[in-house]
């Protein structure tokens, strides 16, 4: 299968509301590429993890706020790049940590991350205390692994 | 794009019907309408029917752990059923099926809880 | 009815295929207003305008090239945004005349402003030869207008 | 988000039936299928059924009159049925239909033109 490469990238305000939103968007790119409805689910989730997150923890919930999702098709895979310019996160290791929470009293389950890296191939984080976070996710696609397999 | 939450109360049992999205967003209203009839109440069990729910991400997790925690207090016990497999996933990552029971449908639950 | 500002940006290569993208990315965006089906329907299509013509007339297909659209969601109206940094319009008013086009071999209608026109509330053209091209549109919702009659 | 084409001959009237979207993207292949039967047969009208097509903008119009201009070059008449609303007032700007002839449905177009 011949897949063209592109790309897209998509701001917009750390509202609440705009995590269904870039659920859809992101959704609406991925489908033209042979994607099976899991793998669709599995990118959605992740998504929706990383924007919430930039939501919550980056910003506090200021809708002043604004979150970056860049995703770009590669031949065999996808990548995509959830970016804020909140608070970061002073020890990454530890807040990778399944059920890790800094904010239990919202009722947050600490399974944000642990959900990305299980859902992804791969997940990087890089961040700036006070200056932002990036969470760099890829997934390799079920077409491109049977190809090679 | 949204959730809807249906609630209906069987002697001292809760069902709550999911459809649509649960995320951060839609989160609020389910624990809301939840607490709401949780203090006002004397519920002791939950059952979760999601056969509508087409979405739900780690903040669903966290709000069904916190009405768990509540009922769990009132030694009461939770129920889930009718679960999409992404979404099945997402419990067992979670490890909430140590503590919430699954079961293929509503009406295996209600059974279980005798209020069939 | 209280209406959260709310803004969100999208880019993607000028490639044909993000026209139907961009078309449910607005529409995902949008739809978290009190709009109607015709409303939405209307701004689809414009999207749909500005969006080809940029990739077309803009970029001439090259898909190195970005298209950037912006919506601003206010009170009572919609503002887009569709902009490309492609090869300008040399006479804005000669090209939203009617039926003009500058590719009838591509079988273009030349409606594509006229519909924009009729479309929307408000139209401005910024471009500059050799720079790209700016669009401007503005739509005031139907619950807006009946609340000032 | 794509575009269906399916064509069915009734001597000399092609039947056209869009389901879908007509856009710049999704226009060639209309272009192309049509154009294919148009080369090799004895088409001479065009029924075009719009019934299922959700969605169209000027490239729709572009492509359109294209084919217009081929059967009117053979005295053929094209006629257009069961258009959405929004797509109805893009025909009407475009002056669409001061050459197509428009009818409610595809029943009456077929019989207008004698292979009902
Ligand atoms: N974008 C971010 N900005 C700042 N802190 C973050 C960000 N993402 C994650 N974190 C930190 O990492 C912790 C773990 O995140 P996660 O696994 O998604 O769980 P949860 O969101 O439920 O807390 C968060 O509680 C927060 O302290
Ligand atoms: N983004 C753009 N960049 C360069 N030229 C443009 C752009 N948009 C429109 N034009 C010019 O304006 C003309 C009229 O545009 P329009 O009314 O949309 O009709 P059409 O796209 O069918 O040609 C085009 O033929 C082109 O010459």
């Amino acid at each position: 299968m011949m897949v063209q490469r592109n790309f897209m990238s998509v701001s917009f305000a750390a509202l609440s509301q705009n995590e269904a939103f870039a659920r859809v968007a992101v959704a609406a790119f991925i489908s033209q590429l042979d994607i099976t409805m899991d793998e669709l689910e599995e990118i959605k989730t992740v998504i929706s993890e990383a924007v919430t997150n930039a939501i919550i923890h980056g910003y506090d919930e200021n809708p002043e706020g604004v979150v970056q999702i860049s995703v770009r098709i590669q031949e065999d895979s996808i990548d995509l790049i959830v970016e804020d310019n909140g608070r970061g996160i002073e020890d990454v290791e530890q807040a990778m940590q399944p059920l890790y929470t800094t904010k239990p009293e919202l009722e947050r389950s600490g399974m944000g991350f642990t959900i990305m890296e299980n859902f992804m191939d791969s997940l990087e984080v890089a961040t700036v205390v006070g200056k932002g976070t990036t969470v760099r996710l890829t997934k390799r696609l079920a077409f491109a692994k049977a190809l090679q397999n | 794009m949204s959730l809807r939450v249906a609630m209906e109360t069987r002697q001292d049992v809760l069902v709550i019907r999911l459809q649509g999205e649960l995320d951060h967003h839609t989160a609020e209203e389910l624990r809301k309408k939840a607490d709401d009839l949780l203090r006002t109440s004397t519920i002791r069990h939950i059952v979760l029917s999601l056969a509508d729910l087409t979405f739900m991400d780690s903040s669903g997790i966290g709000v069904i752990l916190g009405r768990y925690k509540q009922i769990s207090a009132r030694s009461g016990e939770m129920y889930v059923c009718s679960i999409n497999p992404t979404i099945y996933r997402i419990f067992e990552m979670s490890g909430l099926f140590k503590v919430i029971k699954f079961r293929e449908n509503e009406a295996d639950a209600l059974h279980v809880l005798g209020v069939a």
